[in-house]
């Protein structure tokens, strides 16, 4: 047995921010494998290494993921964490919560796990952190019952999510929260049953703040916009005029495109809406006075990803306009996403994400084949070497010939 | 038998009244206290979210007692945000400082609204991944400790995020934050010839170098691993577990700054790295905590209203940052990856 | 025998004495007409410039009439430019005005100066290169006549350079162009397996294809080209004259603007392409001078002054400049090479 | 015996830009290889192709290369122009003449060659632009003893070339003249007997206007500029304001880093020198009222080049400031490239430019080997990867072993 003190980690439970010592603690009391968690830990404090094995395949019937498989590295030591899988339940939209489903899910896993979780995962599942694999069928067996369904792990469509949208912030050009559940549903294969060459990732962020991180985090990036003009409320301009706010500096100063022209004797604030592009700056800094236009919709973005292997990539803009509207289904866009993912699954190696082929092989080619019409604001600027490819068969090619022949 | 493939819980059971009567038709926002929004919808009805700090990692009994006050003071609703803090859902004004003096009263910070410091996104570090190079959230813990006057007023110039991410996996997606905290090895694995032979598909561990160091070695029926070319990304343990690459000496932790995922103003642009090394020193990494107040306070100084870290840097220019913060510049941080070339200052202007 | 490494003539023997007077003591300078440079040194004396087209491209006839020009008005002095303009270095104001007005009688063209287009910096093209795609000369000659008023004033809103390279080589230096003129193939190299066998190491020829369209094919002591992975570049060609690329139903030109090398306001930038190809249509190319005076032409129309073509292009967007010209965009112009990445618009902010 | 006629030519005798086609006319009437390469062209113009061959290795005793070879595809056809070879004749700094010298170089070229040149080539040279196999080493004699030498071709140092600098520039830094004339002078044995992977070249331009365009197309560009303060004539300044010129607009709007300040009331222009990147802006649009500072030097780049192989690189700075003294015959400089060509010429492949080779084997690798202190000058921003590379025998590997040894 060990020494079950933690002077390392009892330093962290001093100070104001909430301490996750204290929660493994809390959950010591009911559970022998959260306080071997304790244990392990505390000699990770002390050696400064971790102690985890790599996952052998665990799982659940009828799924390929949703549970990573973790062992420590001595079994012996620690017989009630030598299994400590965690489980990945696909959260609701917007990690909303009535407190009926929380403490559900909180009352199952008080019978089977450690009693601990994520609240939420990075990718955004709720993560039940350490069970034994003979327990994983029978969790799943009760969370589904209950209403839950797994998250994704391996080679698959990952847990979606999205910003808390038309839910609560007046920003939102499209219905997240909807379109996030509506097309996670449609895709219940591509996330259960790992097929890909790799993880793929949605988010939907409602607007260009990207509250989600979608452009940094997800192949496939649903941002929020408009087509029109964005609106003024005259009204409200003076109101902020009359509070001392400073429109000039703050607001028109800061415009990247300088298409906000504040007029300070009339105190009206005026947009060229050509020139906008919609950057949200604006409408964050005086959100009484400005608001998104009336044609809203998003603009899809594809390929990020973080660093491994080729180093972080960042989403790209492939349709700068798409309707998201509840009412056709979100036809559109499921199309074009089963598209890329067709295309991606036929030319990706091995562990290579979306943004490394289209990376690797060409934007051109994956535009063509994936049958996107391409428009200049995929790009920040067209190319700067002359490398461009040729389809050849639009070409004459009647005086020419590979085998030498003179022309 | 469970269900196969039903989904997620419907989020529109999830929603309390107040969002179901305005969903979709909210006019505005304000933030009358630091940790507090209130939503204003054209109806005039209005929704205060109440923004607690949360360290991610949390027993259920805690989630019980979130759940308790939820049903207290929001008709039992809440929610989390994308950075793990839990929001409350109040309709009604009235609940808004019992709720939040209840709070304050159990050890709860309440926070993390417009220009301050939110949660740190993290990962599992040494609670539960197999591939750290640091912990997540004891570090986490220490720097919120450190900075936690931040979290609780909204002084700064702009909102600050913050991510760290155990291993160069970067679960934690630290490569577009303003402050990113990252878990690096500096040794190259240590190959277990044996575990390597039983375990291993020694053509997809070769391939899974995204330098090229490893290459087979038949003889051995194993692999060799050329040290002058393995910058230690791990990628070849993630493959095969007889590449171990932890080493207690030498793992700790890189520190890169500047980057943001928002549109507003500026492009979403990547952290870039001014430390490359600070050492694990658990329980409360020292270093990494100093490291990171005394950018902070550098930027705090010297950025305009509005700006944020990423967008001051950039004003001032990096070789600026460098001689302003006395951080020491070495090659380590000249890129020599795939994108290098763009990083290089091909132009005579610059500051001294 | 003729002396070995003696070096370049010293060029303290072609300085007027006007400059070995003043020699680094030139305090500033004016145009007071286009195609003149007044410059005064700290002494108070002045030296004019008068700069005079050239198709550099020069017989020792037209060499010795401008060496007459030079005798008469100039004490035997002048110089060339590193844009090929000839420039008369007068020290007596006097003979500024007559020696303009014997120039201009002669049909010599002054100007060049200031906000103006300069001469086109070119290459061999069909005149004596074996790689080129198109010829250099005269296009360019085409171009200039077409923009002949631009040189001999000042009215542009900044300076404007213009590269021409007959090949992918790029000798003229069409990538940090204001607008820059490409001789491009669109068709893969010929192999004429005889000659390779002759006159090539194959695998210094397979070496040199940049995208790797190119593999040994050893029962035929030869190569193969992977058509698919060709762009053309003509890389093999200037390896191996048995991989010959010209061909004239394919040939053309392509057209890249926006760079610039001066690090004033900017930092030295690439030109990007616009037009992927344009048909060779000798004598005149009239594609080509009508695709670049309309750039030209919406450039002076809405550029504020001082901005060069890039700088005006990134202040609205390249968007908007496909949009404003009416060029048509295709995947072509997208990027797809090494440093492709950079170029994607990694943000949701743009015009539409 | 080809058509004399050149209908598609004579096309471009017409408009007012001074033509190419009557210079090769006018050297036609004195040469016949002049006359035969009108025939080429035009055929050239017919066909849409050129007619040129390969060259095959031409050249004088002693060197390595300063003459190009090329041979028209159809000899029996062009034969005074069966071979036409050009001569690079390395030019006088600054492209200055006298017209001796001119006609010095006319009369020797009146005499074997075609009678046409290029004054100058895109690298600097004088282009003697087609002559016979049989006559290059007399033509070399010739000009050697009227003192001339060759310049560069092949893979060695090319000849060099510099801006108009001291000579009438206002604006120079450093006496490009003299640089380039020294330094070429020491690099004798490197421009004329190719011993490296490719070529390499050096373009030295007086202040950061780069009139030689040298960081597009240097393998090494020096760049003038200067470390202390700019200097600001206020009595000018007022001038200017005086004569309607919208300083604010023009020069302080402009400025990249916004460190000037124009007092409008006081018609004062003042700079903060520590943020002035030195970018020549307002010196240029103000030159009568601004002056570069008086601690003046150089910025030394490398790795500029074009397309071919890696597409186009531009040079990137390496060291921020140096002196560029005559008095110490730039030792530091020359040590500088001695060192660099040194690294190159081990460590690269054949074709591959420094800038290409920097980046194939990392910026880090070449500070470190070619002993050049690394600063944030070079970069515009460091990495955003994390893939370090660390100097393993400066750690303690005490507790490792790569034989998975157990710590
Ligand atoms: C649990 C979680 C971290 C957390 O503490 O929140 C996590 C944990 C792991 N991630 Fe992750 N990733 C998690 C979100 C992410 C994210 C963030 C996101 O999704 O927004 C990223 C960056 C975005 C991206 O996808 O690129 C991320 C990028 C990676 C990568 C690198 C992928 C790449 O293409 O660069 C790996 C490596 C791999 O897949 O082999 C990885 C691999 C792993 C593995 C499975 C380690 C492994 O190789 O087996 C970790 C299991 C840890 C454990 O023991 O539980 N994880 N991982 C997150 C998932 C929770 C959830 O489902 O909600
Ligand atoms: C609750 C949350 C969405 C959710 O579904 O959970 C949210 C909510 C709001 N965000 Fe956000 N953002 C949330 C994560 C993000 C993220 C993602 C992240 O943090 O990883 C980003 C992108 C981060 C980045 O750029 O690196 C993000 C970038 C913004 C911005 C852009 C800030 C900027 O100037 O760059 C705004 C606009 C603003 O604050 O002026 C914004 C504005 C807002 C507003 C004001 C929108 C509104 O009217 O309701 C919300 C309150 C902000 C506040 O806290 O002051 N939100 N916001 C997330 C809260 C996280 C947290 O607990 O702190
Ligand atoms: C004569 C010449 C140098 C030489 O050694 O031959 C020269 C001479 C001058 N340059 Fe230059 N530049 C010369 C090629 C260049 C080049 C290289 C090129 O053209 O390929 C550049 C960089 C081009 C680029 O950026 O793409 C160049 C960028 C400048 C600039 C920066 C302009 C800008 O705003 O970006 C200035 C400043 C200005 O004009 O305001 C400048 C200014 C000047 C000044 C005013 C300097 C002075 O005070 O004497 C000279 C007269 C300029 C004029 O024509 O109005 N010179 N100048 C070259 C004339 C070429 C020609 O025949 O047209
Ligand atoms: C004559 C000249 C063009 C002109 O009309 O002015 C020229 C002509 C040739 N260049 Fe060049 N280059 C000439 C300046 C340049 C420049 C401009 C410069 O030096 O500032 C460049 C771009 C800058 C650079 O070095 O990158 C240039 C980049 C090339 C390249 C591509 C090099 C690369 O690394 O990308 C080649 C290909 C090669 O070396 O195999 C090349 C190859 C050639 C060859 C030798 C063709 C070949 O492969 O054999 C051409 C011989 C033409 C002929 O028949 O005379 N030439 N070449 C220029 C030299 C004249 C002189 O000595 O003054
Ligand atoms: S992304 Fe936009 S819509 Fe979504 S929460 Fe953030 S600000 Fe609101
Ligand atoms: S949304 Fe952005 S680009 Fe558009 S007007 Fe507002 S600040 Fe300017
Ligand atoms: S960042 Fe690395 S160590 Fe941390 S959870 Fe992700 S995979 Fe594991
Ligand atoms: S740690 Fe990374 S770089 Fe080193 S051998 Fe493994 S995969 Fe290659
Ligand atoms: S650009 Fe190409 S074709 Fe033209 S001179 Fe240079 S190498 Fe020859
Ligand atoms: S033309 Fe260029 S891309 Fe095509 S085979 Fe030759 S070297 Fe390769
Ligand atoms: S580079 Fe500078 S010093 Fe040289 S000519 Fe141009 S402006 Fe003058
Ligand atoms: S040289 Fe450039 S950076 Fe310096 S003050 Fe003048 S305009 Fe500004």
């Amino acid at each position: 047995m060990t020494d079950k003190k933690t002077p390392l980690l009892d330093e962290l439970e001093k100070g104001k921010w909430p301490s996750f010592v204290t929660e493994m603690k809390r959950a010591a009391v009911k559970s022998e494998a959260a306080g071997e968690l304790l244990q392990v830990l505390e000699r990770s404090y002390r050696e400064r290494r971790g102690h985890w094995k790599h996952g052998g395949i665990v799982g659940v019937r009828g799924y390929g993921g949703g549970v990573i498989g973790r062992y420590v590295d001595e079994p012996e030591t620690y017989p009630n964490v030598a299994e400590f899988h965690t489980v990945r339940i696909n959260q609701p939209s917007g990690f909303f919560y009535n407190t009926k489903t929380l403490r559900t899910i909180c009352d199952i896993w008080a019978k089977y796990g450690s009693g601990l979780t994520n609240m939420h995962g990075s990718t955004g599942d709720v993560i039940l952190l350490g069970c034994k694999t003979e327990d994983i069928q029978t969790i799943f067996d009760e969370y589904s019952e209950a209403g839950f369904d797994l998250g994704g792990s391996g080679s698959c469509l990952r847990t979606t999510n999205c910003c808390v949208g038309p839910g609560r912030c007046e920003y939102a050009c499209y219905d997240t929260l909807e379109a996030c559940y509506n097309i996670t549903n449609e895709f219940m294969d591509e996330l259960h049953r790992p097929m890909w060459p790799y993880k793929s990732k949605i988010k939907f962020s409602g607007c260009a703040n990207d509250c989600t991180g979608a452009i940094a985090r997800a192949d496939i990036s649903v941002i929020g916009t408009w087509r029109d003009s964005l609106i003024i409320d005259q009204a409200a301009v003076k109101e902020y005029a009359a509070n001392q706010f400073d429109i000039q500096g703050q607001v028109c100063d800061k415009c990247p495109t300088s298409c906000l022209k504040f007029n300070s004797e009339a105190q009206e604030l005026t947009v060229n809406a050509d020139d906008c592009t919609r950057c949200m700056h604006c409408i964050n800094v005086m959100p009484k006075a400005i608001q998104a236009g009336k044609e809203k919709g998003a603009s899809i973005l594809v390929g990020g990803k973080s660093t491994i292997v080729q180093s972080a990539f960042m989403s790209s803009v492939i349709v700068p306009f798409m309707k998201m509207d509840a009412e056709n289904d979100y036809e559109e866009f499921k199309d074009l996403v089963r598209r890329i993912w067709e295309w991606w699954d036929e030319n990706g190696k091995s562990r290579e994400r979306l943004g490394e082929l289209i990376y690797r092989v060409g934007m051109g080619r994956f535009l063509r084949e994936a049958d996107i019409p391409p428009v200049p604001q995929m790009v920040f600027r067209p190319r700067a070497n002359p490398y461009v490819f040729w389809p050849q068969d639009e070409l004459d090619r009647s005086g020419t010939a590979l085998d030498g022949s003179k022309l | 038998m469970a269900k196969l493939d039903q989904g997620p819980p419907n989020y529109k059971e999830m929603l309390p009244p107040v969002i179901l009567e305005n969903y979709g038709k909210w006019k505005y926002h304000e933030i009358p206290q630091p940790g507090v929004l209130k939503h204003v919808a054209e109806s005039g009805a209005a929704l205060y979210s109440v923004r607690v700090g949360s360290p991610r990692l949390l027993s259920i009994d805690t989630i019980s007692e979130v759940c308790d006050f939820a049903d207290q003071y929001c008709e039992g609703y809440l929610r989390f945000t994308t950075r793990n803090n839990i929001e409350f859902l109040v309709s009604d004004e009235a609940k808004v400082n019992p709720l939040i003096d209840a709070l304050t009263a159990k050890g709860y910070s309440v926070g993390g609204t417009g220009a301050s410091i939110s949660n740190v996104i993290h990962t599992q570090g040494w609670v539960h991944c197999h591939t750290p190079a640091t912990d997540a959230s004891g570090v986490v813990k220490a720097v919120m400790d450190d900075l936690y006057e931040y979290f609780t007023s909204m002084k700064l110039p702009a909102k600050l995020k913050m991510g760290l991410a155990c291993c160069l996996n970067m679960c934690g997606s630290t490569h577009c934050s303003d402050i990113g905290i990252v878990g690096v090895h500096r040794t190259p694995p240590r190959i277990d010839h044996e575990k390597l032979r039983k375990t291993t598909e020694i053509p997809t561990l070769v391939a899974s170098c995204p330098t090229g160091a490893i290459r087979p070695d038949p003889k051995n029926k194993s692999v060799i691993v050329n040290e002058d070319k393995c910058m230690y990304c791990g990628n070849c343990y993630t493959m095969s577990p007889a590449m171990e690459i932890y080493d207690p000496k030498n793992d700790g932790i890189a520190i890169l700054i500047g980057g943001k995922v928002s549109n507003a103003r500026t492009a979403p642009s990547f952290s870039r790295m001014v430390i490359p090394f600070l050492p694990n020193n658990p329980p409360r990494w020292p270093e990494v905590t100093e490291a990171i107040r005394s950018i902070l306070e550098l930027w705090i100084a010297n950025a305009r209203q509005g700006e944020r870290l990423g967008e001051w840097v950039e004003r001032i220019g990096w070789e600026k940052f460098f001689s302003l913060s006395g951080l020491p510049f070495s090659d380590m941080l000249i890129d020599d990856y795939i994108f290098a070339r763009d990083t290089f200052r091909t132009s005579a202007g610059f500051k001294y």
